[in-house]
């Protein structure tokens, strides 16, 4: 059964046998992967000295939101059994058209930079209808299309800005990316906020509930009278919509915006997803596990740096840990299920 | 314990259980099943929907395990934990709900088992296509090319070589969950003739299903599962019909199923079509008839006589390749199954488990996936309203579940044929089709969804039933179509229902044409 | 027509040095105007195989020359010896060809390039001398496996053991800016001591310096890179970067191609190292 | 119908009504994705000049060698429903542990290239062991498996090598690797074999009818008595294998063994996969059609190299082309079809 749909209201039917248990199985089950972030959390605290302090976690929830805004957008689609590898080269493409708008000379800084955010957002949303248009249209995997995307995207943004690299952004748009409230950076709490619409979105709204139907029969969905076509492109058009977010987020943080960033970022945001629980065939999953998903991926490549291994065995070790994380879930599964 | 007989240990069975339990979480499948067969026999299984008959199917062959209970096979306990173990023990399975492989061929999934083979390991397609033509034709499917894909078949046909797959292996004891589901007469006496032939080799059947004429057409003996428990076993001779329907249900049925019907046929147009072709169709012509607010209409006909494909094209599930439909006498060009729904038009369709159903979500979910615009406010679905719905929606088609939010696969193969049904129940339609709107419905719950039905038509709504079970047919409609090739061979009237006549009718193509 | 094709093959030019570089040699084409260009670059760095494709490709075609910067030292050789035996006149610049492996092919080649070891101690030189000794320093490392990133270690390394400071960690960021905040960020929470950075290239030293931004240690850490790239000329203005270096990637493919031209023209064949220019960049030089 | 399956004899039917135009629609079903690479060799044969010369297709077939191989394993393990995201890591590792083995000192040169031949084999062997263990035994998406084992093997590869570069294998072994007979290389045969084998195994074995019948409903060929276990392993190990030999290849062509060598490998391989024809969700396809998409790819790549477009026009060609062969294929099918 999917988590996001149940986790949104516990039995509350007359016959509502269980209570206290239903409620303690719920939040383990919504929980998910959490267990195995609680276990890294403590193994890093014990074995490194500076995993707990307020800095390193500033640093962790800063490293982790990128990924966590595309792993959002990703969940979506790959919620409707579909998969993105664009995201990584269209963020790169969107950060070079915000950044050329931004840079813009003569423009007023706060003008500038709405403006760029909105053209983020709309090359985003371009590159996502594009995805998901082919991919519904012709149904053609989104594996292929978006492998196709990942190329146009990176060679469109190579070509618009041949090659160099965008600067010198606003004082105060750079000053906002670094910003934090009571240490948790503002970036981060703006991907919370994604988070939170997300959630909302899947779990209680009839879009949300089409979509993970969608996932799981496409068939049933269709003869239910739903309009197919309309909610993959939507789905495709929301993840564009979050890798435009992405692309200002990682502007805000980093003050460039190059061609050539956001390379692999695919990979990660779709690691958070199915690391977070979510069904690579679809209809199955929850935001809230990628969020703890895209939270595993960001503390243990912080730990490990932090515990001083050499860059070869962290990797290794960053390997054998994800699989041992899902490993860990399976466990977990198990157990709720008796 | 009722009138039942007591299941008593027997001394000549093949296979005994005793004191058999299950449970699913908080649901108790089996509460203590007892159960002889003897080698020769052919042995019914009958209950009502979720009395546990699939489940203890699963733990013979191995996919799920008890929690309790003994059972024994030729005098050795017997304790499968894969489905090898229960081949290797010579148990062979037809399951409820369909376990094809639908992109090989309609051969390779016959013999997917146990493929014959050549030296290093290579496919003997030669052989392999030798056995599955004599599987088909043993039961009767002349017509299918072995090489086709499982894919490319309607689910009689489906249903057909999932039974020619389990008669290949060479076993002692055959299992048939619910064979005649989608079967129509005609496939239905070939099954017969076979099961016959076996029992003659002394092979044990086991045979579940909801007709109770069946049960008494082939069976040795029988036993009745209630709310898991097997409440009694007796030789078919010394039961009667309403006795096994009494033991099911633990009272006496009101005679609600063949209450007299009267006939309605006189309302306002609902939709006509005028040479309507699906795709798959041969003949230009098409499909042509009338159907009424107020109206049952049937439509019988032989497996792949295209009945599902006439109500695909009217629901534009497959878009029609020419004629025209027409709505209250206005032309319509549905371009998609919403098309359809907004013009008041719901479909119920024949197989749950591709096309019905979202397996892994809600009951509640799929009751209300074809109306959620009336559980949600500005878009957000209303939860409480939406389990208020189902309750009241599965109360209506008898529905056995435990909550609403409990996922599709947990409910038994017929309380998931109801939850289709409560799905398009729910979104009121004007017009219903029904395909097949009763496979694997018990006794019970069938009376209640004919009922149903009947209340529906009496509310103005046009029904176009589907349906391989002609009594089903006789008892609802006020008209039946008959269906042969694609084409209307012709209209029956109420007042000339017989089975004789519709299926003089349904051959009639193929008397003229000879079998291919 | 009958000028001389000149085949120029080089590395990602998603990287903004070698795009630079194939834009310098473009205007050399068109200001020479004896000769055709024909240049083709790589998907990423370690694409050797694309390199060895175009190297094939250009033999094909029959080039007159071909000028290359190896994405591998060694896995080009062969190749390169084919071009060499098919009567290609070959130069190699950038990144220097492994020597033995050249021996081994029975190939002499000369190689036109800088001294990225060297520029990498300028830099490293410069760190120490504003430290001082006993400044407790990281390097963050280019590509492990690329010759011109261990190169650059070396020679931090070098500036290390002269300038006796203190390496507390070194570490790989591939290259790339996001990765280096982020690997940056959790070096000073290991080591919240830190006093100077060795970036082994520009794009790595901005992530440098927006983590030291974020940590609020601006102007407490000092920050060497490579490569003079456009985007840092601020940092070194503002003085949130020490220095740079620069290897003039824009002449660099240029003099390759007038080498090549040269030998093409009947010039003597090229040999050993012919050294190109580097630089130290600092504020001063920043106008 | 998957398409090895019809190839592998046309309708003898008794009935077999079908004759010309059963074998022709056949032919043209096998073909596949053949039509968008006639379409493309024909593009630049007109648009190039040296692309339909003797050395230039020489050029391609040596260039398409080592993904097809990788492409072959991959089919197997796709087939299955599955994916392998490590081919481009293991390679890597075989790699250098095969060029270790092969410049050990005071080794025969015969002996050593087998040994190396061998250890790569098994060390292909070896993940794909691991692979499919964890993801058959725990149940866990092989997506997040074969990702942790990407970071498992790079890290392996870097740490045995220290990050250094292997070279001077034996001459005859790199000879070897440039060899051609009749202007088509022996690298490339050997591929060309290998595809022979795979199509055999799939479409003529009980063993690939299985694999076959796995991915099209695993649960039907669990109850019909096949151990899933046994046949999932075995799909991840045959691709290991292959991505050994692969490894061996990349060495007799390349003449280096690197611990960075192969990154990216995977896409462009799942790519020819699902090019060619192969359902991402298993169950459907065929490996010839694997080697027309491995084809298809290499050509593009070559193509666009004689073209002398400029790198960024050329990823951003790449990525339409890619997309335009499989809209290219879906307008084939309904021609067949109908
Ligand atoms: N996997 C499961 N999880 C939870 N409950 C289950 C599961 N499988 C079966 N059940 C429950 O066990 C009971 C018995 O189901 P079973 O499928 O054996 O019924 P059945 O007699 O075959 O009914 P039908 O005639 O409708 O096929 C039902 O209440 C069903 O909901
Ligand atoms: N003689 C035949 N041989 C093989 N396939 C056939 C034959 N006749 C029909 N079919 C196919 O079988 C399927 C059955 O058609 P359809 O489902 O519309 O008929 P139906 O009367 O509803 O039968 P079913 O009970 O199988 O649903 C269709 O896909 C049709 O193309
Ligand atoms: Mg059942
Ligand atoms: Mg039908």
């Amino acid at each position: 059964m999917n988590a996001a749909m149940d986790s949104t209201d516990i039995d509350r039917s007359p016959a509502g046998r269980a209570d206290f248990a239903a409620v303690s199985k719920t939040v383990l089950r919504e929980a998910g992967i959490g267990l195995a972030l609680v276990v890294l959390i403590i193994v890093f605290s014990v074995t490194t000295q500076h995993f707990l302090t307020a800095s390193n976690i500033t640093n962790i929830l800063t490293q982790v939101t990128i990924n966590l805004v595309l792993s959002i957008g990703m969940t979506f689609v790959i919620l409707i059994g579909g998969i993105d590898l664009s995201v990584g080269s269209v963020l790169s493409f969107c950060a070079v058209v915000a950044g050329t708008v931004m840079t813009l000379p003569g423009l007023d800084p706060a003008l500038a930079v709405t403006l760029a955010v909105i053209s983020a957002v709309i090359a985003g949303i371009g590159f996502g209808l594009f995805n998901g248009f082919i991919s519904a249209y012709w149904a053609i995997p989104s594996f292929i299309v978006t492998l196709g995307t990942l190329n146009i995207a990176r060679g469109a943004a190579l070509q618009v800005t041949n090659a160099s690299t965008i600067y010198s952004f606003p004082a105060a748009f750079n000053a906002f990316g670094s910003r934090t409230i009571y240490g948790v950076p503002v970036l981060f709490l703006i991907a919370l906020l994604l988070v939170a619409i997300a959630w909302f979105v899947l779990a209680k709204t009839v879009f949300g509930r089409v979509l993970y139907g969608i996932g799981n029969n496409e068939e049933a969905a269709r003869l239910a009278g739903h309009n197919i076509f309309f909610y993959k492109i939507a789905a495709f058009t929301i993840c564009g919509a979050l890798v435009g977010i992405g692309a200002i987020i990682y502007m805000a943080r980093l003050n460039i915006a190059s061609p050539i960033i956001g390379i692999g970022f695919e990979l990660n945001a779709i690691a958070a997803v199915i690391i977070g629980g979510t069904s690579l065939s679809g209809g199955r999953g929850s935001v809230v596990g990628t969020l703890l998903g895209a939270c595993i991926i960001g503390v243990l490549a912080n730990g490990l740096i932090l515990l001083g291994l050499s860059d070869f065995m962290r990797q290794m070790i960053t390997g054998f840990v994800i699989i041992l994380a899902v490993i860990l879930d399976k466990y977990r599964e198990r157990l709720t299920k008796a | 314990m009722p009138d039942g007989i007591r299941p008593s240990a027997d001394a000549e069975a093949l296979l005994h259980l005793s004191g058999v339990r299950k449970r699913f979480g908080g649901v108790v499948a089996l509460d203590g099943v007892s159960f002889a067969l003897r080698a020769g026999e052919v042995h019914a299984l009958v209950g009502e929907n979720g009395a546990g008959k699939s489940t203890l199917i699963k733990i013979l062959c191995g996919i799920v395990q008890r929690d309790a209970g003994e059972i024994e096979l030729a005098g050795a306990p017997y304790d499968p934990h894969a489905p090898g173990d229960a081949k290797s023990a010579g148990i062979q399975v037809v399951h409820q709900e369909f376990n094809l492989l639908p992109y090989l061929s309609v051969a390779e999934n016959i013999c997917f088992e146990d493929m014959p083979r050549k030296h290093f390991g290579m496919v003997d397609y030669t052989s392999l296509y030798a056995k599955a033509r004599k599987a088909l034709d043993a039961i009767g499917l002349a017509d299918v090319d072995v090489r086709r894909p499982v894919e490319s078949l309607g689910v009689a046909h489906r249903q057909l070589v999932e039974i020619a797959r389990a008669l290949m292996g060479e076993s002692r004891i055959l299992i048939l969950d619910e064979p005649t589901a989608t079967l129509t007469e005609r496939e239905t006496q070939r099954l017969f003739t076979i099961i016959a032939g076996l029992r003659a080799k002394g092979v044990a059947i086991v045979f579940v299903s909801h007709h109770l004429q069946e049960v008494f057409a082939i069976c040795d003996r029988v036993t009745v599962l209630r709310n898991g428990a097997s409440v009694m076993t007796a030789d078919i001779a010394a039961t009667t019909p309403e006795q096994l329907v009494s033991n099911m249900v633990g009272r006496q049925l009101a005679a609600a199923m063949a209450a007299e019907k009267t006939v309605d046929t006189g309302g306002k147009t609902a939709l006509s079509l005028r040479n309507l072709r699906h795709p798959a169709s041969p003949f230009a012509e098409g499909v042509s008839f009338d159907l009424h607010y107020g109206e049952m209409l049937g439509i019988a006909g032989l497996v792949g006589s295209g009945r599902t494909e006439l109500l695909r094209s009217i629901f534009a599930a497959d878009v029609a390749v020419s004629g025209e439909l027409q709505r209250e006498g206005a032309p319509r060009s549905y371009r998609n199954p919403g098309d359809a729904i907004a013009d008041g038009i719901g479909f119920v369709t024949e197989d749950r488990k591709e096309e019905g159903l979202i397996l892994s979500m809600p009951i509640a979910a799929n009751v209300t996936l074809a109306s959620l615009k009336d559980v949600s406010r500005l878009g957000l679905v209303d939860k409480n309203k939406e389990s208020r719905l189902t309750q009241k929606l599965g109360g209506e088609v008898r529905l056995k579940y435990g909550s609403p939010r409990d996922a599709a696969s947990t409910l038994s193969g017929g309380n998931q044929q109801k939850v289709v049904l409560a799905k398009w129940l729910a979104n009121k339609p004007r017009v219903l089709l029904l395909d097949e709107p009763t496979r694997g419905v018990d006794v019970g719950a069938k009376a209640e969804i004919y009922a149903l039905l009947r209340g529906l038509a009496e509310q103005g709504l046009a029904l176009l039933i589907v349906s391989s079970e002609l009594p089903e047919l006789i008892t609802l409609c006020d008209r039946i179509l008959v269906m042969s090739k694609h084409r209307i061979a012709g209209e029956v009237a109420r007042k000339d229902f017989s089975e004789e006549h519709i299926l003089n009718l349904a051959y009639k193509d193929e008397r003229r044409h000879g079998q291919h | 027509d009958d000028k001389p094709v000149v085949g120029l093959v080089m590395k990602s030019l998603a990287n903004e040095f070698f795009k630079n570089m194939l834009e310098g040699a473009k205007a050399h084409e068109a200001k020479r105007g004896d000769y055709t260009l024909k240049a083709v670059g790589m998907q990423s760095e370690t694409d050797i195989e694309t390199q060895i494709n175009a190297v094939e490709s250009f033999i094909t075609e029959k080039v007159d020359a071909i000028v290359i910067a190896p994405a591998d030292s060694r896995a080009l050789v062969p190749p390169l010896k084919r071009a060499v035996d098919a009567g290609i006149t070959v130069v190699n610049f950038d990144v220097s060809l492994d020597e033995k492996a050249k021996q081994e092919a029975g190939l002499t080649l000369a190689f036109v390039g800088p001294d990225n070891r060297g520029g990498a101690k300028l830099a490293g030189d410069a760190l120490a001398k504003k430290l001082g000794q006993g400044a407790k320093v990281v390097i963050i490392e280019g590509n492990p496996g690329a010759d011109n990133a261990a190169q650059r270690k070396l020679g931090f390394m070098d500036s290390v053991e002269a300038g006796k400071l203190d390496l507390l960690d070194s570490r790989t960021a591939h290259w790339e800016t996001e990765e280096a905040n982020t690997l940056f960020s959790n070096m000073l929470t290991a080591h919240p001591d830190i006093q100077g950075v060795m970036a082994a290239n520009d794009s790595m030293a901005l992530g440098v310096v927006k983590a030291i931004d974020a940590a609020g240690k601006t102007g407490k850490i000092e920050v060497v890179g490579f490569d003079n790239i456009p985007a840092v000329q601020p940092l070194l203005k503002e003085k949130k970067m020490l220095a740079t270096v620069d290897q003039f990637g824009q002449e660099m493919a240029a003099n390759a191609v007038d080498k090549a031209l040269g030998v093409l023209k009947g010039g003597k064949p090229l040999e050993g190292w012919v050294k190109t220019d580097i630089k130290l960049v600092t504020s001063d030089d920043v106008k």
